[in-house]
């Protein structure tokens, strides 16, 4: 039992971070952006999601986890999640015909997957232009649209970081698997940048704090700053722990993964979205200002959000699973289902 | 108590509501400069019904009107989904404070202009620096022959662009913390003034920076005495529209009901989670109503409280809970930023930063109401 | 339009607060105190709720809701919440022959009634011992248990200041006018008393954050102490503009009653139980003794908010009122059904 | 990372889970003395066992347990429900303070009687006007011939009348603030010590208040040096229950087992907005015991750090916000007091104040692990 990152481990969030850092450096545009995929193809870090079967690094949920994290932090590479999710999904929701057909291409430069949503009968696609494929995701079905149509109907995107687009679904096919097992699985990468869109408002807000005077103090001397810090530190942190223990989970013991997926999510949506609402609020007047990046952070958090299967949704099955489901009333059960080792 | 209108209000109400009904000017325009000029021109048309100073003393222009025709009309407006005039600012704050501590020679040169909106005004307090500590200014005043030449900067101007004069604090003097404001009102048409768009979260700018190089103002434009500057302004922003809390509620009221149709739609109103929620909301909206109602019952006896601030606090945070449980209920198309609701998630964030942040309410509270102890 | 006391209701609201606190200032045992019950109707104040045709004073619900807010204040009188409410019950929901009957008894001084509540197939009867009969109310229903019985099973009341028996209500009788009437009147009333319970644990907060020092400054001047307290004080204003709209709205736009007596309860029961939990914390240990009144507060505010009908029955009626009912769905409407003067 | 337990964990786990299996003392007594002694035979069957102290060193007595296993331990005490021994204040602060702080003889004297219950240890840090602020205790300790006589009082001292020895700080100097107080460990068997059960909203005396008038302590039950208490009390402080995160969490799944019992015998497990408040709780008892976890591997790399606060903060709101769904759910019935969920409503109230007030919490946050100034 160790709840701390291996040294291979440190090693993956370093090396990203160091990317990352460097990507964000070179400022705006770093949404789809052309080059930086190529930068990270070329380094091999698409491939990591992809398993070694199907020419890829065959990762763990874990270390994904991390480059995922980093990659929110910085609010670079947007198209990573939706690539990482697609091909999670395929390998974990796709029959035999279905993932030897899709994931050798996405273990390629020019494979790019992107995520969408299921959406009055059509979809929304995230980042889609320039991708090969998409996988289309309900709550309860994914399927995949081969290849993303030449022509995309561009939809305004809530996350300014990330295009948007509207499409019909019609020709996609459905995955044939264990679907759950795949959205968890994405679950976990997407709570995973939300963890680290949380970490970067939550600095963001501290370093403000530490510098902004007023009335002859740093705003920071002040509980009502200080203590509404601390609260976002309580939720970067249980995110945090959350999504390590999700994206283990699914390595290691996947029959808990529902339980661990659904706490991940819920997590880290609430964290994302209140700690950038916090840190907007301790800015003050400039983080309401278009310039300052405090509001890419917020953006990336509501909409990030509502990816995938809703918190509600979450909440309605840790509901079933902790003796409010109707197996539960049926067998009377007091004791949770959820076993601690 | 008696929460029914007097025969005589329910009249003025009848009145402006069938006016409204006349001379509402239709669909705003999305543009802000066109919309700008629709405000401009809806302004007229209320000035010359009577209607752009209803709160002003007759003697001034206005209608003299009680505080509860205030609110009556105030509410009125948002019922019929009306703009606000273009110079609001000009007649919300320019003008009160100009009849309370303006000479004679200033109130007849501004206050009528600003009734007829030939003249507009913008408010220049807000510094890069003096965000809350309001009275942290570092835009300076220097004398100059005949009046004072001014250099900042200023922020979070509304239509500075527009404006014809802005009132502003500049730091006269190197005297003691609050001793040493003056409160100036420049004319915003001259070299040493540029305005820039500042670009909101929400992708518009309805508001400026203003940088002064050296703008003139002359001594005549100087309001009260010299270095008197931050209890002029501390008054100024005491000057409260009586009844926007009223009104303000049943603007919420009205989203509300747009709220409903969309919880509907997206098949959720059987959903006990969604429902109480949505309750919890109109339970607020409703509290915001009758303590606006209640403010105002205040006001009558003297000069509006602090209390106001519960008011604000209150209107910010039911503002965030509500674009937040719409945004919960739509589904994908939260994803999206082309809707009503995506901009309205995004301005509430400002709710509890414009106008004094919940922060600062809070500390009025506990210091003016509560009498607690203030932290030095 | 003018929301505030007019000279007779405020002088109502200082006769009382005299009473009431010269009660309090007497010391323990203010519940179930034969001999203030005695006082309060030797001086009219138990009559008050009853009609003029039956012997009483009719006071309109606004006069009884600054007597219950008085009382809940100072924590004294306990045993008067359930003879107005049981009054105000009858008189809204009895029939013809109903109101006759009961109401001349209750305008008299040894016509003491007391308010139950249905559970378990029988009823939890409150501050009952001693008093001539009982209304007991249920979310849709209310009967008139005539006489209480003579002995009483006492069960152990989470609100020290008033007892609780359990009874069987077989013998009750229904009142059969219109029950939610008497319930939403009986609400206010009940309301009332929990602004006054509020009111007090904010001004306790208040007073011992002014003289308690902790690390050289008076823990009021710190915002985690300041700005709870202020929250407090938007919780009470709030109920209390609630109660007040609601007791006036009985009284003058009787139509109105259903949704202002909602908002009542809800912001009340709200208030009672936040604000005497946050003054509880601001008093730190102190507060949490036995010797120090809060608790005692805490515990009407706990009890008081589960008395009548809950706070999720009164939200469901909210959101039925105002788009998201039935009949709403039903005619599409997009309004609220409420209207503003 | 490998959240599964080793198979030498699992070896542990195993051997505590049968040793308690066999050796549960079962149902407790509810009378508060009875109870007392119940735990204190408690407490002998599991020093003979080798399990009193499990994360002393072998040295003195105890197991020498390594992290993992002290949480192990804890969380498996917690799931057979089994009492918590009686000395345990001995065990977790006053032994450990004697190991880190206390002379070879202090070790002789005072340890070996800790783990065995044969002298119970209480302390005395709060007093009434020091609360939130330790370090501003006013009892007094003067010179006496061989020691030191302690006047004063203390407050929110659990079983101080079965205790033996109370570790307690007080003002031996007129020194600067942090310098002027010292760590002692006073014989509460003596004139001049008296205590006085503290009765508690919930109707209970878990705590006691102590007044000492001139009570004696000899130079040899001090701790460490004459004014240098402070830092031996704050170290003291630090000492965590390593895995208490896990072990409370679990503590609190258990109850949410129950809370579900009692939503469905009230017909509300269809209802969403019960489910959901229901599965935000679970959530968050689920974020205590890995943050509990995650701590245990910090703690592991050096001196556990101010982190704790963050699982201290939750599990108090988490406490209460679990008793008050079970109130609301449980219709009429809240009216009544003698119900479990009636008691942990009122004693979640204090989860926020004992140990350390959540705004002390969110202090250490903000000031040690954020690096925000502090407020001076």
């Amino acid at each position: 039992m160790r709840f701390d990152l291996n040294d291979e481990q440190r090693a993956i969030k370093d090396a990203i971070r160091e990317v990352c850092d460097a990507r964000a450096s070179r400022g705006e545009g770093a949404e789809t952006d052309g080059a930086f995929w190529s930068e990270l193809a070329k380094s091999g870090w698409t491939q990591m999601a992809v398993p070694q079967e199907f020419g890829g690094q065959g990762s763990g949920l874990l270390e994904l986890s991390l480059v995922l994290e980093e990659m929110g932090r910085a609010l670079v590479g947007g198209a990573y999640l939706g690539h990482a999710a697609a091909a999670v999904l395929i390998a974990a929701s796709g029959d035999e015909q279905q993932r030897p057909r899709w994931l050798p291409g996405l273990a390629t430069a020019d494979g790019r997957a992107a995520l969408g949503q299921a959406h009055n009968g059509g979809a929304l696609l995230v980042d889609a232009s320039g991708a090969a494929l998409a996988v289309i995701a309900g709550p309860e079905t994914a399927a995949v649209l081969d290849p993303v149509p030449g022509a995309l109907n561009e939809a305004a995107s809530l996350d300014v970081t990330r295009t948007l687009h509207r499409v019909e679904s019609a020709g996609a096919e459905r995955l044939r698997g264990d679907v759950d097992r795949g959205l968890d699985r994405a679950e976990v990468l997407l709570a995973a940048e939300l963890v680290g869109v949380a970490q970067r408002a939550m600095e963001l807000a501290v370093e403000h704090a530490s510098n902004r005077q007023q009335f002859g103090r740093p705003i920071g001397a002040y509980q009502a700053v200080s203590h509404r810090c601390a609260d976002m530190l309580v939720q970067v942190e249980s995110a945090r722990s959350a999504v390590l223990s999700a994206a283990w989970t699914a390595d290691h013991e996947p029959e808990q993964l529902p339980f661990a997926a659904s706490v991940a999510k819920v997590t880290a949506a609430s964290a994302a979205w209140q700690v950038a609402a916090a840190s907007l609020q301790v800015h003050g007047g400039m983080g309401f200002t278009w310039e300052y990046p405090i509001h890419r952070y917020l953006r990336r958090a509501a909409a990030g959000a509502r990816l995938l299967r809703s918190v509600d949704h979450h909440l309605d099955r840790i509901a079933d699973q902790n003796g409010l489901g109707a197996e539960a009333v049926a067998a009377g059960a007091v004791q949770p289902a959820y076993a601690v080792p | 108590m008696d929460l029914t209108l007097s025969p005589e209000e329910l009249r003025f109400r009848d009145e402006i509501r069938a006016w409204l009904d006349q001379n509402h000017p239709g669909p705003a325009p999305q543009d802000t400069e066109q919309n700008f000029d629709f405000r401009l021109a809806w302004q007229r048309t209320l000035h010359e019904a009577g209607y752009a100073g209803i709160a002003w003393p007759r003697e001034y222009g206005g209608r003299g009107a009680t505080l509860v025709e205030q609110a009556i009309f105030n509410e009125e407006m948002v019922r019929a989904r009306a703009p606000a005039p273009a110079n609001i600012l000009g007649l919300i704050m320019g003008g009160p404070v100009v009849m309370a501590h303006g000479t004679d020679d200033q109130k007849r040169r501004f206050l009528a202009r600003i009734l007829s909106g030939d003249e507009l005004w913008c408010q220049g307090f807000s510094e890069p620096d003096a965000g809350s500590d309001l009275a942290s200014v570092r835009t300076r005043a220097e004398r100059a022959e005949g009046g004072w030449r001014i250099s900042g900067q200023k922020v979070w101007t509304s239509y500075a662009h527009r404006a014809k004069w802005c009132m502003l604090l500049a730091r006269s003097s190197d005297g003691a913390r609050y001793r040493n404001l003056t409160y100036f009102i420049c004319d915003m048409r001259q070299d040493g003034v540029t305005v820039r768009p500042l670009r909101q979260i929400t992708g518009e700018s309805e508001f400026n920076e203003i940088f002064f190089d050296g703008a003139f103002v002359p001594d005549e434009n100087v309001i009260g005495s010299v270095d008197d500057g931050w209890n002029i302004a501390l008054a100024t922003l005491m000057f409260e529209r009586p009844g926007l809390g009223a009104a303000s509620a049943l603007a919420i009221r009205l989203q509300l009901g747009e709220l409903a149709g969309l919880i509907r739609q997206n098949g959720l109103d059987d959903d006990a989670s969604v429902r109480r929620r949505f309750a919890r909301l109109v339970v607020e909206t409703e509290t915001i109503r009758l303590n606006g109602y209640r403010g105002l019952a205040r006001a009558g006896e003297g000069v509006p409280g602090p209390e106001g601030s519960i008011v604000k606090i209150q209107w910010a945070s039911l503002n965030q809970a509500m674009t937040e449980l719409a945004f919960d209920v739509q589904g994908g198309a939260a994803l999206e930023s082309d809707s009503t609701w995506a901009y309205r998630l995004l301005r509430a964030r400002a709710n509890s930063i414009e106008g004094g942040t919940s922060e600062i309410q809070r500390n009025i509270l506990a210091e003016r109401v509560l009498q607690l102890p203030r932290l030095r």
